[in-house]
C-alpha cells in the first residue's frame, strides 16, 4: 500500500503479537498500511512529540496525559487493558505463591531479599512497579544492586535477564504470555486490583506536526476504538488465553 | 542448551522453507550493508589515503579523532541521525526518517571511519616504499593518493571486509532510525533483537546463523574475487 | 680544478637550453647527532657528467636527496640555474634510485605511468614506452610484473624509466651495480647520449672505469664532506687527497 | 534540534557535577573494554600472525571464515554465551552471568576475530619482505610469528585501536550477558541505551559524547606511547 | 671441464667436515609459461668457490633459492651431500639476498637475532656480534637502524650476518655490487677466510674480476640453462660457448 501511517508504540502490544493480529484486519478494510515502530514509553512519547510518527499507542497514562497536554497529542482514548503479574521461578524463594496482593508479595520479597529483577527504564510497567514498592513501604533503591537489580531494558529483555538470575518479575501478561524464553517460570501473584494496566491511544497533534496524516490516523484510531477493532481485540488469545480486554466505551479522557 | 541444537533446527527449517519473509529480510540486510559499505568506501578509501599522505598542522590530532571514532557508538550514531532526520529536525522535509536509505546513512557513518583509519595505516605503509619515487615523478597529491590506492588494493579489501563485518552485524543505528518496521526496514539485525525480546532463543540464534553464513558468502565471494582478478603486473 | 662556466642565470639562458649549474651552499645534514653531510659549497657544471665517488656511507646518496629536493637539509640551499628546485621541477626531474622503486604493475605500465604523469601528450605514450623498452633490452618483458624482474632487469627499467621523462636533470644513483657487463656499456651509451641532448646528470658510481667513461666531473666525497673536485682526467691520473688515493688503489678501508 | 545544544549542556553538567554513579559507569566502561581487547590482542595477534605464516590445506577457507567474523552479531554471540553461561547452561556452574566478566568474554569473543583479521592483513604485508630472510635463518614458525609481530608492532596498533573501538562502542552483547544491571554491570552504552528507551535524547546524546571523548583520550595515549616509544632501530 | 671429486657421501664423511658436492637433477622452473630454469643436472664441487656468471635474467638468482631450498622446483631434486636439504639444514645455511633484507632494528641486533635463531651460546653472542660488525667494518653503526645505513653498508652488514653463522654452505648473491673498491677486496677477504675454514660458497657476480680472485669453478647461465662449467683458470682464458664469450667482451646483449 502507498498508503501508510506511522503508529508509535511500546514493545508489548508488538511482542505479544496483537499487532500482528489486528493490522491486517485493518489494512484489509481501510487499504491503510500501518507501520509500527516498537519502543520504550519514553521514546515512544518523545518519538510523537517530535512529530515522527502519526498514532502513539503506550500504556502509561499519566504521561499520556501530560502529553496531550502539552499539545503534543489532540485527545487520548482509553483503548483495552491487561493486568500485570509477577513471574519467578518454580522454587519461589520468597514463597509468594498463590498470592494476590501484590504488595504483601513484595514485602515478602524484600524480606527475603530473593533477587527482583526490575525494568528500570522508566517505562510504563516501571512506573507501576515503583509505585507497588512505595505502597509496600520497600526502599528498592537501597538494595539496588544487591538482590534488587535494574536491568534498564524492555521487557522481554527483562524476563530474559531475570529467568538467568533466577529473579523474580513484574510484567504485563501478554508480553509474558508470548514469552518463549520461560525455563519453569509461572506467574505466581495475580488477581490484584492493583495491577491493572491501561492502555490508551492518541492521535499526534496535526496542529502542532503539519506532516501528520490526520484523517489516516483518526480513521485507524476509529477503528480500533469501533465495535470491530475492540472486537478483534478481544478475539486475541495466546494458548486459548484472552490477553487484552477492550474498553473503549470509557471513551476519551 | 538444547537451544543451540534448536537453533540449528530452526535455522535449516527456516532456509528450507524459504520463507518469503525471511527474503525479504535478508535481502535488505544485504542490500542496505553493501550500499553502506560502498559509500563508506568512497568517502573512506579516499580520506585515509589522504591523511596518510598529507602532513600538516593538526594532521595527528586528525588521525587520532579517526581512530576513536572507529569507537562512535551506533545507539549514538542512531540518535544524531534521527535528530537531524526526524520531523523537528533540520533533514525533516526530506522523509527519511524509518526508511532504508536512512539505515544506509547510519551504517556509512559508522563504518566510514573504521575504513578509512584501517586504509590510512595500510596506505601509511605501502607509501613508505612508494614515497620517494613518486616525488621524483612529480606526481601530484591526488595522483598520489589514487596510484597508492590502487597498488594497496588487494590490502585495503580487508579494511571493506571489516567495514561490511561491522555495518552487517549493527543493530543499534538502524533501529533507531529504521524503526524496525516489519516489510519497511525490518533487516537480520533487528529482526534477531526483537526475537531475543519475545525469548525466542532458538529462533533468534538461528537467524543469527542464517546471518553468519551470509557474511561467509560475501566474503567468500570477496575473496574469490580477488584471488580471480587478474593478478598479473601485481607482485 | 675544473670550473664551470660562471652563468649569469635568467629565464632567457634556461629557455635557450642554455647550461644550467646546480649548485648547494652550506649544506647540512644531521642525523641522530652525527653530522652526516656538511659542504659549505657545491658547484657542479651545467653541461658535462658529474660523477660522486667516495667510500660507502659517505654521503653520496643522501647528497643527490638533497639536491634533488627529496631530503631538505636542515642548513643550506639548493640551485637549480640560480633558483632553488621548487614543486614544478618535478617534471625536469629524473632519479634512478640505488634500490630502484617499482610500482605494482607491469614494466611497460611502470614506463606509462611515468610518461602520464610528466604531461607527455596521450598519443606518444605507447611509442615512447616501447621504445623506452627496448632501449633497455626489456622488450620481452613488457607485460610482466615489474617487481618479478631480476635485479638487474629492474634496475634496466628503472633507468629507462628516469630517461623516458627526458629529464633535465638526471640524477643516477649507481645505476649499473647489477648490470651484467653488455648491459653495463649499453646503459652507459644511453646515459651519454642523454647528456648529449642536453641533459645534466649526476652519477653516483663505485665503478672507476664507468666513470672514466662517462664523467668529466668527479667530486669526491668523505664522511659527508667535499675532499675533492676535479675533471675526471685529472682526478684519475693524480687525485689530490689520500682519500681518494685509497678509494683508487682500492685501499681496504673497511 | 535544542537536543543536540542540550546534550552538550547535559554532558559539561554531568562531568562538572562529578557524578559518582557516572564514574562508575565509566570506570566499568574502560575496564571491560581495555580487559577485553587486551584477551582479545593476546589470542588475535598471533592467531592472525599465524594465519599469515602457515599454509595448510584450508587455510584459505579459515581466512575468509576470520574475515567473516569481524561481521558476528554482537546479539548473537551474546545469546551464545547467555546460553552457556545460564544457570541451565554447560558453564553455569561458574555463576558469571550478569558479570563484568562475562562481558569481558563477550567482547573478546567479538573483538578477537578483528584483531586477528586485520593483524593477519599487516602481517601478511610485512611478511613479503621478511619471508625468505627467516627462512633462511631457518627461523622456526613460532620465531617468524614472534619476528613478524615485533616488527610490525606499530602498524599493528591500528589493528588493536580498531578492536578498541568495536568493544567500548559495543552493546548488543554486554546487555545480554551483563544485563545493564544497576551498579553491577551497566557501562556507558547499555546506559546510553536505557536513556535512549526513556526518551531522554539529550542525555543519551550528552553521555555519548562523554564516552566518545574517553575513546579519543584512549587513543591519544595510544598515539602518544607509539610516538615517544624508542622508536630507535625502527625504520 | 673441471670436475669435482665423486663422494660416497655418508654422515661420517659429514662429521668430518669432508667436501660436500651441491647437486641439481633435471631442474625445471617455470612462471607465467616461460621457462625460466631447465638444468638436466648441475654438480657442484663441495669444497670450491663456486662463481655462477650471465646476463641479468639469465637465472642465476632464481638457481640459488633453488639450491637453497627456498624456491621448490616444478621439476628436479636438489642434493646437498646427496640428501635433499630439509628444514633442519637451514641452520647449515648463509644467503645474502641481491638485495639485502635487514630487520626493523639495529645492525648489532640483526646480527644478535641470527645468531641466537642459529642456536649460538648465549655467553658467545655478545662478542661473536661485535667480531661480524668489526669485519665489515661496521663497528660505528652497531646501534644505527639497519634499515638506515647506506646501500654499500646494507649489503656489508648483510654479508657480516652470514659469515657469522659459519654456515656449511653459504649463497651470496652479487654480494659487493654496492661497495666501494676497498670495502669489495676486504668482503672478498671474508669470503675466501670463509673457504679456507670448509664452508661450501656459491657466488654470483658480474664482475670477472672478482671472480677470478675468488672461484675455482664457473658456472655460466644463459636463459636457465648452464651452457658453461669450467675451471676459472679455464674460463677466463678460453671459454667455449659464445654466449660467455660475448659476456666476458661486455659484448652488447641489450
Ligand atoms: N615469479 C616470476 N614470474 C615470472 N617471471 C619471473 C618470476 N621470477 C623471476 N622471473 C624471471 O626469471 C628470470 C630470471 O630471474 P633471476 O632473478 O634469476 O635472474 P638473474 O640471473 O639473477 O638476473 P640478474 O643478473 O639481473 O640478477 C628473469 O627474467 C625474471 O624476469
Ligand atoms: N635517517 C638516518 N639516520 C641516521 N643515519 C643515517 C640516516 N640516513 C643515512 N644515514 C647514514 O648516513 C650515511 C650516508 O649515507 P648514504 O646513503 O648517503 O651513503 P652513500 O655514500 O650513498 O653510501 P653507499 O656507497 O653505501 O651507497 C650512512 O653512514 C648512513 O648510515
Ligand atoms: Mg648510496
Ligand atoms: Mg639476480
Ligand atoms: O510498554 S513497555 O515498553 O513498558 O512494555
Amino acid at each position: 500500500a502507498d498508503k501508510f501511517i506511522v503508529v508509535q508504540s511500546t514493545t508489548s502490544t508488538q511482542n505479544s503479537g496483537l499487532l500482528d493480529e489486528l493490522l491486517p484486519k485493518y489494512t484489509a478494510k481501510s487499504g491503510t498500511e500501518v507501520r509500527v515502530v516498537a519502543v520504550g514509553t519514553g521514546q515512544a512519547i518523545k518519538n510523537a512529540a517530535n512529530c515522527d510518527g502519526d498514532v502513539l499507542l503506550v500504556h502509561a497514562k499519566p504521561a499520556e496525559e501530560k502529553f496531550v497536554a502539552e499539545g503534543g497529542g489532540v485527545k487520548r482514548f482509553d483503548l483495552m487493558h491487561n493486568d500485570f503479574v509477577i513471574i519467578g521461578p518454580e522454587s519461589d524463594p520468597a514463597g509468594v505463591a498463590g498470592m494476590t496482593d501484590a504488595e504483601a508479595a513484595l514485602k515478602k520479597i524484600a524480606a527475603a531479599k530473593a533477587p527482583f529483577a526490575s525494568r528500570g527504564d522508566e517505562s510504563g510497567t516501571h512506573q507501576k512497579e515503583r509505585s507497588l514498592w512505595k505502597a509496600a513501604g520497600v526502599d528498592v533503591k537501597a538494595a539496588s544492586g544487591d538482590w534488587y537489580r535494574e536491568t534498564g531494558s524492555g521487557m522481554g529483555e527483562t524476563i530474559n535477564t531475570g529467568v538467568g538470575m533466577g529473579a523474580y518479575v513484574l510484567t504485563d501478561r501478554a508480553t509474558w504470555s508470548a514469552h518463549k524464553n520461560r525455563a519453569g517460570y509461572k506467574i505466581l501473584v495475580e488477581g490484584d486490583k492493583d495491577l491493572f494496566n491501561q492502555y490508551g491511544v492518541i492521535l499526534v497533534n496535526p496542529a502542532k506536526c503539519p506532516n501528520v496524516k490526520a484523517d489516516l490516523g483518526q480513521d485507524f484510531i476509529d477503528w480500533l476504538l469501533s465495535k470491530e477493532g475492540q472486537d478483534a481485540i478481544a478475539a486475541f488469545r495466546i494458548n486459548g488465553e484472552q490477553q487484552f480486554f477492550p474498553d473503549a466505551q470509557k471513551s476519551a479522557s | 542448551m538444547q537451544d543451540f541444537g534448536s537453533a540449528v533446527w530452526q535455522a535449516l527449517g527456516l532456509v528450507a522453507s524459504f520463507d518469503r519473509d525471511l527474503l525479504e529480510i535478508v535481502l535488505l540486510s544485504l542490500r542496505v550493508s553493501l550500499t553502506a559499505v560502498l559509500a563508506a568506501g568512497l568517502v573512506g578509501l579516499p580520506l585515509g589515503a589522504v591523511l596518510a599522505v598529507l602532513r600538516f598542522p593538526g594532521s595527528g590530532l586528525l588521525v587520532v579523532l579517526l581512530n576513536a571514532m572507529m569507537g562512535l557508538p551506533p545507539v549514538v550514531v542512531g540518535l544524531v541521525l534521527y535528530l537531524l532526520l526526524s520531523h523537528a529536525g533540520v533533514l525533516g522535509p526530506l522523509n527519511l526518517l524509518y526508511t532504508p536509505t536512512a539505515m544506509i546513512v547510519a551504517q556509512a557513518v559508522l563504518v566510514t571511519p573504521i575504513i578509512a583509519a584501517l586504509a590510512r595505516q595500510t596506505v601509511a605503509d605501502i607509501r613508505g616504499e612508494y614515497r620517494e619515487q613518486l616525488q621524483v615523478l612529480g606526481v601530484s597529491r591526488r595522483t598520489e593518493v589514487a596510484t597508492l590506492l590502487w597498488d594497496a588494493r588487494y590490502s585495503l579489501l580487508t579494511a571493506m571486509v571489516a567495514g561490511f563485518g561491522r555495518a552487517i552485524a549493527e543493530v543499534g543505528a538502524v533501529i533507531i532510525v529504521g524503526g524496525n518496521i516489519n516489510h519497511v526496514t525490518r533487516v537480520m539485525t533487528t529482526t534477531i533483537a526483537l526475537e531475543t525480546s519475545k525469548g525466542n532463543l532458538a529462533l533468534a540464534l538461528g537467524l543469527g546463523m542464517i546471518l553468519l553464513s551470509l557474511t561467509i558468502l560475501v566474503n567468500a565471494a570477496v575473496q574469490g574475487l580477488r584471488a580471480t582478478a587478474a593478478r598479473t603486473a601485481y607482485a | 680544478m675544473h670550473e664551470a662556466a660562471a652563468l649569469p642565470v635568467s629565464r632567457r639562458a634556461e629557455a635557450e637550453g642554455a647550461v644550467r649549474p646546480l649548485e648547494g651552499l652550506g649544506l647540512r645534514v644531521e642525523r641522530a647527532g652525527r653530522v652526516l653531510l656538511d659542504i659549505p659549497e657545491l658547484r657542479m657544471s651545467g653541461s658535462e657528467i658529474t660523477a660522486l665517488m667516495g667510500f660507502n656511507g659517505s654521503g653520496k646518496s643522501l647528497l643527490l636527496r638533497v639536491l634533488a629536493g627529496l631530503v631538505q637539509p636542515d642548513a643550506g640551499t639548493v640551485l637549480w640555474a640560480g633558483r632553488p628546485p621548487g614543486r614544478e621541477r618535478a617534471r625536469r626531474l629524473g632519479f634512478v634510485f640505488q634500490k630502484p622503486v617499482l610500482l605494482r604493475r607491469s614494466a611497460a605500465a611502470n614506463i606509462r605511468y611515468a610518461l602520464k604523469v610528466a604531461g607527455f601528450p596521450r598519443a606518444e605514450i605507447a611509442g615512447r614506452t616501447e621504445a623506452a623498452l627496448a632501449s633497455a633490452g626489456l622488450q620481452g618483458l613488457a607485460g610482466s610484473p615489474a617487481r618479478v624482474l631480476s635485479g638487474g632487469e629492474q634496475q634496466r627499467l628503472a633507468v629507462a624509466r628516469a630517461l623516458a621523462l627526458e629529464p633535465e636533470v638526471l640524477f643516477l644513483d649507481e645505476p649499473t651495480a647489477s648490470l651484467d657487463p653488455g648491459s653495463t656499456l649499453a646503459i652507459e651509451a644511453l646515459v651519454a647520449g642523454a647528456r648529449g641532448r642536453g641533459t645534466k646528470i649526476v652519477l653516483v658510481t663505485h665503478d672507476a672505469g664507468q666513470a672514466r667513461r662517462l664523467a668529466q666531473e668527479i667530486l669526491f666525497l668523505q664522511q659527508g664532506r667535499l675532499v675533492e673536485r676535479a675533471s675526471a682526467g685529472q682526478f684519475f691520473t693524480g687525485p689530490q687527497s689520500e682519500a681518494a688515493r685509497a678509494f683508487l688503489e682500492g685501499r681496504i678501508h673497511i
